[in-house]
């Protein structure tokens, strides 16, 4: 009988889990109105400004004082000084004067706005795309229209755009007002996911149109944690992903754009600087490929009441293990906590022998050209430091240290490591080794399925590798 | 323990429905192994709702095995998940299930692990619902949200 | 009537699903004997004459024409034609002259009779401990003492020993001819896992008597596949496990152990050889960790009537997806081989990286030898070649192209690649990096769970990281 009472008492609050007290449009911005609706997931929302750090994740609450161009009491802990090696790294670009470990989403938009990368170098409104609530601003400056004012803010002064928005990413920014279905309102989601598609085929591919529902569980997320660069004079913001995902393929297109942020002042390299690289790294993985949405883990269903909403306080799921986790693998909590230090462990150590690669590959470049070395000497080993930075980069910028696709992690490292070391050896003569090529082509094509994996139902088998035995090249093969 | 099936219906409608169905289901069954081999086999059992009737069958045991340690053992039996609620459609998936289990059964014409079908994953999908439907009302847009993609294992996990 | 009859045999099948036709003694060698009891298993075991080719696994039947020396009419294809980089990493080894695919079990006696091998090299008795049932044997040459039998024919010619022995791996190998339990009846399992657990602070440990069933499910292959060396003129056959089974802490015992298996010609360098480390590496990864036994994947549970019987065809289980994996992973056949192949792919294209960078290290090595460098010029790249080419050897040898453990895989051959390009850089007087250590000491404890994996009830959560950053070093953090 309990439980019948107890069901039918739920029922009641079931029926209607929350009363829409205010009206909301396509131009409300503020996240407190949207949260007179829907008071659980504004709750959680707010609660990103814990601060809670994990071996290798969350963030740790810095206390500083306030300045007048820095009005923050509290950051998170300098990624600079945890390891100095990153300063030669990216000596002579912006990085290597202030980068901190990121937080809650709800510092986004003021840890863009005084970090010390805005001092030393000149940002454009580019940058507000994925540190501010811009899809109504975009709107309104674009006289309605989202892509106009997307182009029309991008190329202003950071300050000067800055004016144009005042929260950080609300509710509008993942959901329809109406239906509270998810949407993309990121451009530069939607137009690269569509290059990313047509490259794969699928000709003017509509997120908005053509994502299923589990997709947009990683969609919405995909809209920030990506690669990204400022294309051209009109600084538009753009994910080089026309030739697919994968690192090697972002290079290739780097390349082909002959795209560069910075060249290294004592080294003379025109270098590529990634940056938090989620979407794509977890693409990668095996849990992309089983269908597992970023929501699903960083946004775990929880119950209140009789309701079962998804948590908003995103964060690290080691801080819940549980919801996060358990629900798909039923072990406890330490040991799964252990299994993801174990990956994230090895990428660390690969990681440190990366890293004196490419600052031994830097200090030999550097003694050369002091020592008035002709480029024609550098070029081979400039390029080997360029694609070993980027690579080195990509992994270091990733923010799950490995995680999100441990073998894919430890590849990239290996190939990182592989192409300083052979910098170094082109610097001393030796000829460079006809190695296998950076990109194993055979990936590609296995990975592709993982790309925007979410039916199992409907699995494809991957291409033999080009590079695998010559006898065994037969996909038939089992 | 949580009744499905026919309650809430009258017990007139119910005979009918049950000779009419019954008869359905061993025609199916007898065209699937003859009614001998069907009464041995205890094909019978389709129609209750006990779950040991299940694993009359060999190679149901290791879920009712594994049903009976799960969360759901007190409240919800076999055919809660792996039958539409009552009437006729109830009798003919069983009917359908039943012919189609007692011909690979008897064959052994069947591949192990055993893994359900879409056509019944559709019914599970659906009595997840049934019983649950308040709790999730409010998640995303139900329908599209496949609940064995995270709770699959909630009647019985069979390995680890 | 005939139905009747098949459901009626399934009932009582289930019940009794053997019957002991005949005594069989802990003498009882022939299998065949053995199968008028377990005609199931016996039909499987059998089985393991089939050649079929995988991607990277399986074996293919090339035929031959029969000598006196070679009466073998088809053998497996040679890996050494497949890669020719392979010679020059094991010139002036037996393995330089004949390596080849291996295949089932029924042919691991004249497989290693009639390898090319032999004539290359005297080879001692002690190569049958692996590739023959010696259980009796041993105890009679021991006059019933299974380890003074071991130590007997260990030092003999191999072709005297081989008269002590006519059957390959048999049931007595493996099981209790009383109860069929199974059992362990390798001395060099017995001492080399004794050793191990000693490492972890396990006092003799007796695996027949302190294993649990689910280990011996992995502890019966572990009896012969992985690593080894012979120890002393004794030729006393050793798994070098003292400091630990992960590739760093059997490097380090050999270090200590100051052995090499031969040198070099054309380098100098004293080196080792590594041979199918399949428990090893099964020990680091995932499914060890997950209590996933050999037998699981390699000898799945088969029906066979009512009665649920151990598929004794033990292949690889990519000819066998449905039942080998089926179980526990709800996906598809295609789906599950292309996780494989993307894990395998990705091992094979480091592999090849890594072949490169120490390829090119033994070319830079010789040249520098010819031009008469002084040996301690080459004392540094030659420290450096030694562990660069065990490291890759690990890999190369072990038998699942990195599927056991996919991302401790990438590791080995990352470090394998570091160093072998560190070595070239050495001859060309660069100091030698004060790089990371080869052995991550985070991983050994974080890994250790793993050792023997099997009560998932029990995980215990990792050591700190020594190499973690500096404020993240607390076990306790989530
Ligand atoms: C299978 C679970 C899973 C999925 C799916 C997943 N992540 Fe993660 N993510 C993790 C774990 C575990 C970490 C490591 C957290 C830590 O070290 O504290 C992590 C770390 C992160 C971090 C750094 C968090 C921090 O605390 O610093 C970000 C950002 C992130 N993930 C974003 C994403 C995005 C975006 C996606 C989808 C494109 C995604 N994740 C998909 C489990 C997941
Ligand atoms: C509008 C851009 C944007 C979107 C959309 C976005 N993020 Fe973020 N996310 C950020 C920024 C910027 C930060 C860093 C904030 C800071 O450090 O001040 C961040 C931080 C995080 C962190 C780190 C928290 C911590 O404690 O270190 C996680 C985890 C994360 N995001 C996950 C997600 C997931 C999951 C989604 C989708 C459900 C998502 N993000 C959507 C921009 C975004
Ligand atoms: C494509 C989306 C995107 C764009 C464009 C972008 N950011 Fe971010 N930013 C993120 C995400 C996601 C994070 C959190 C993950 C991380 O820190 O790696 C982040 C974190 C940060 C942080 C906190 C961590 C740190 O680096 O100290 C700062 C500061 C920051 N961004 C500044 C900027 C500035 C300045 C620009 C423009 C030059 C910019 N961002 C452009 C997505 C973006
Ligand atoms: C919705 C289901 C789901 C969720 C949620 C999920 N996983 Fe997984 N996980 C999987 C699947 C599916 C696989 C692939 C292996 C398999 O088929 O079991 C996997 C594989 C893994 C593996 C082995 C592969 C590897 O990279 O080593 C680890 C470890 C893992 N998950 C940890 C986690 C952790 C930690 C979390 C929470 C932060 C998590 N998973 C959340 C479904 C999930
Ligand atoms: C006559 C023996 C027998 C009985 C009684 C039996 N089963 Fe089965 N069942 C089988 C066999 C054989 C299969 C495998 C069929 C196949 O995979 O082709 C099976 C498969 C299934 C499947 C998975 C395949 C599918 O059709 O989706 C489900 C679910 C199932 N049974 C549920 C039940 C339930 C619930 C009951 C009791 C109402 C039951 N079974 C009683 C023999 C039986
Ligand atoms: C609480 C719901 C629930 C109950 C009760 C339940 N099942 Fe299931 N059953 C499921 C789900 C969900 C699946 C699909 C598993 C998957 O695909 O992950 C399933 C699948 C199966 C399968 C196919 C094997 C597979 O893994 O696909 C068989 C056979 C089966 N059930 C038999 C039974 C029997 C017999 C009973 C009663 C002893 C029973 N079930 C009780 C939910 C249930
Ligand atoms: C006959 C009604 C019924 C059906 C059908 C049913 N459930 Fe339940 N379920 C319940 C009840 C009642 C509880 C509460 C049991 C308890 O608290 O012990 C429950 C508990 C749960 C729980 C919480 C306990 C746990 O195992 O984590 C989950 C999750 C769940 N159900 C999911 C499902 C899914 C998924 C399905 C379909 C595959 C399903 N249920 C089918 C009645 C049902
Ligand atoms: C970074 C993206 C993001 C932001 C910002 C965001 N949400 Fe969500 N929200 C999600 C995702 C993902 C889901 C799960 C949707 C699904 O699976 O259907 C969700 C689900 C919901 C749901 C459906 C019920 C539930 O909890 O699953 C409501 C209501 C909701 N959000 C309200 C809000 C409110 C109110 C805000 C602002 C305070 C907000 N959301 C901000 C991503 C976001
Ligand atoms: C993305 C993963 C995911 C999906 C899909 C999912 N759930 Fe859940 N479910 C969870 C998690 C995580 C919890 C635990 C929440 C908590 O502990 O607060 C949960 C809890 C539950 C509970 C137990 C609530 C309680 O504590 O008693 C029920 C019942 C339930 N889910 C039913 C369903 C049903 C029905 C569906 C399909 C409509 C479904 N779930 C889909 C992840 C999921
Ligand atoms: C989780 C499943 C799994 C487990 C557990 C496992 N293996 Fe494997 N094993 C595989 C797969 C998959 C391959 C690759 C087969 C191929 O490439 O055709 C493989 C390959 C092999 C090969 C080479 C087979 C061939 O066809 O050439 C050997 C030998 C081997 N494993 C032995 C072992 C031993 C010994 C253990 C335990 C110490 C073990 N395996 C544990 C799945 C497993
Ligand atoms: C007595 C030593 C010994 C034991 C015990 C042993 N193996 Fe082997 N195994 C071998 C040898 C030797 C070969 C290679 C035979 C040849 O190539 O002639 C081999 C080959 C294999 C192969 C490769 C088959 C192929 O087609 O390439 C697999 C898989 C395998 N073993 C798995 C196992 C598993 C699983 C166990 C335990 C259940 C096991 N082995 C126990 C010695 C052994
Ligand atoms: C510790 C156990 C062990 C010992 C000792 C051992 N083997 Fe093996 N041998 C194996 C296993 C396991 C395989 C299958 C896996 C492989 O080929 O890598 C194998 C495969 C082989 C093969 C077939 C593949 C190939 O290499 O061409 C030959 C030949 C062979 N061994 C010869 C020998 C000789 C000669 C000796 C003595 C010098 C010896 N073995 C000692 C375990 C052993
Ligand atoms: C390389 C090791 C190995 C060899 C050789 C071997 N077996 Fe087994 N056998 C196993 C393993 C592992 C199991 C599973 C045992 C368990 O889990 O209880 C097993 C199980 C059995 C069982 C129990 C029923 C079953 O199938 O699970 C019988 C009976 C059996 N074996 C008979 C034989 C016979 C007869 C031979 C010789 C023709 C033989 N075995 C050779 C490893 C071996
Ligand atoms: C007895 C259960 C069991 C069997 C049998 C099994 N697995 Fe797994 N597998 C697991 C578990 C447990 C994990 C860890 C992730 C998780 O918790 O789901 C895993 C993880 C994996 C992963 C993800 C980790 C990685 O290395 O990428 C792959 C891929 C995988 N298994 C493939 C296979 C294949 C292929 C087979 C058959 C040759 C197989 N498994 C057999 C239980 C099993
Ligand atoms: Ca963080
Ligand atoms: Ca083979």
């Amino acid at each position: 009988a309990a439980l019948l009472v107890n069901v039918s008492n739920r029922k009641h609050e079931a029926q209607n889990p929350y009363f829409r007290v205010v009206e909301l449009t396509d131009e409300t911005v503020d996240p407190a109105v949207w949260g007179k609706n829907f008071p659980l997931q504004y709750d959680g929302y707010r609660r990103t400004v814990d601060q809670v750090r994990t071996r290798y994740g969350g963030s740790e609450a810095v206390p500083r004082t306030p300045t007048a161009a820095d009005p923050r009491s509290i950051v998170a802990q300098s990624r600079l000084e945890e390891d100095p090696r990153l300063k030669t790294i990216w000596e002579g670009y912006a990085f290597a004067t202030d980068f901190r470990e990121e937080r809650g989403h709800a510092f986004m938009l003021e840890d863009q706005t005084f970090t010390e990368r805005q001092h030393v170098a000149k940002q454009p409104g580019t940058c507000l795309h994925c540190h501010a609530s811009v899809y109504v601003a975009y709107r309104k400056a674009g006289g309605g229209d989202l892509i106009a004012g997307f182009e029309k803010l991008n190329p202003l002064p950071y300050a000067e755009a800055r004016k144009h928005v005042e929260h950080p990413i609300a509710c509008i920014d993942c959901h329809d007002p109406k239906t509270m279905q998810l949407r993309v309102t990121r451009p530069g989601f939607l137009e690269g996911i569509r290059a990313a598609k047509a490259a794969q085929g699928i000709a003017n591919y509509d997120v908005n149109r053509d994502a299923t529902h589990q997709e947009l569980r990683s969609f919405v997320c995909g809209q920030c944690h990506v690669e990204y660069y400022f294309k051209g004079p009109e600084k538009r913001l753009t994910y080089p992903w026309a030739e697919g995902l994968t690192v090697d393929s972002i290079y290739a297109y780097y390349t082909k754009a002959g795209h560069a942020d910075w060249t290294h002042p004592r080294t003379g390299t025109r270098l590529l600087k990634a940056q938090h690289p989620e979407f794509e790294m977890w693409n990668q993985g095996i849990h992309a490929r089983s269908g597992v949405a970023c929501a699903d883990c960083h946004m775990p269903y929880m119950r209140v009441g009789a309701a079962k909403i998804s948590d908003h306080h995103v964060r690290s799921p080691l801080l819940n293990i549980n919801r996060a986790c358990q629900t798909c693998h039923k072990f406890g909590e330490d040991e799964l906590r252990a299994r993801v230090h174990v990956n994230q462990d090895r990428t660390f150590t690969l990681r440190g022998r990366a890293m004196d690669a490419v600052v031994a590959l830097i200090e030999d470049l550097a003694a050369a050209k002091t020592a008035g070395r002709p480029d024609a000497d550098l070029a081979a080993a400039r390029e080997l430091h360029r694609q070993a930075q980027f690579y080195l980069d990509f992994i270091e910028a990733e923010n799950s240290m490995g995680f999100h696709a441990p073998g894919e992690a430890a590849r990239i490292l290996a190939v990182s490591i592989d192409l300083a070391r052979q910098g170094q050896l082109a610097l001393r003569g030796a000829a460079p080794a006809a190695s296998a090529p950076a990109a194993p082509a055979a990936l590609a094509p296995a990975a592709a399925p993982a790309a925007f994996a979410v039916s199992l139902s409907t699995p494809s088998a991957p291409a033999a590798p080009a590079g695998s035995p010559p006898a065994a090249g037969s996909g038939a093969r089992p | 323990m949580v009744h499905t099936g026919m309650s809430g219906r009258s017990g007139r409608i119910r005979i009918l429905v049950v000779t009419g169905v019954m008869g359905a289901v061993i025609i199916g069954a007898a065209i699937g192994l003859g009614l001998y081999t069907f009464v041995y086999a205890r094909g019978a059992s389709y129609l209750g709702n006990d779950p040991a009737a299940c694993a009359n069958c060999h190679v149901m045991r290791e879920h009712y095995a594994a049903w009976r340690k799960s969360s759901h053992h007190a409240v919800a039996v076999c055919n809660d998940c792996h039958a539409p609620p009552g009437g006729l459609a109830k009798y003919w998936v069983k009917a359908v299930n039943g012919y189609h289990h007692s011909y690979a059964f008897t064959t052994g014409d069947f591949v192990e692990p055993i893994r359900i079908t879409p056509r019944n994953r559709a019914v599970t999908e659906a009595q997840c619902r049934r019983c649950h439907g308040d709790i999730v009302s409010t998640m995303g847009h139900a329908g599209d949200v496949a609940c064995l993609r995270c709770h699959g294992s909630v009647g019985h996990r069979v390995r680890e």
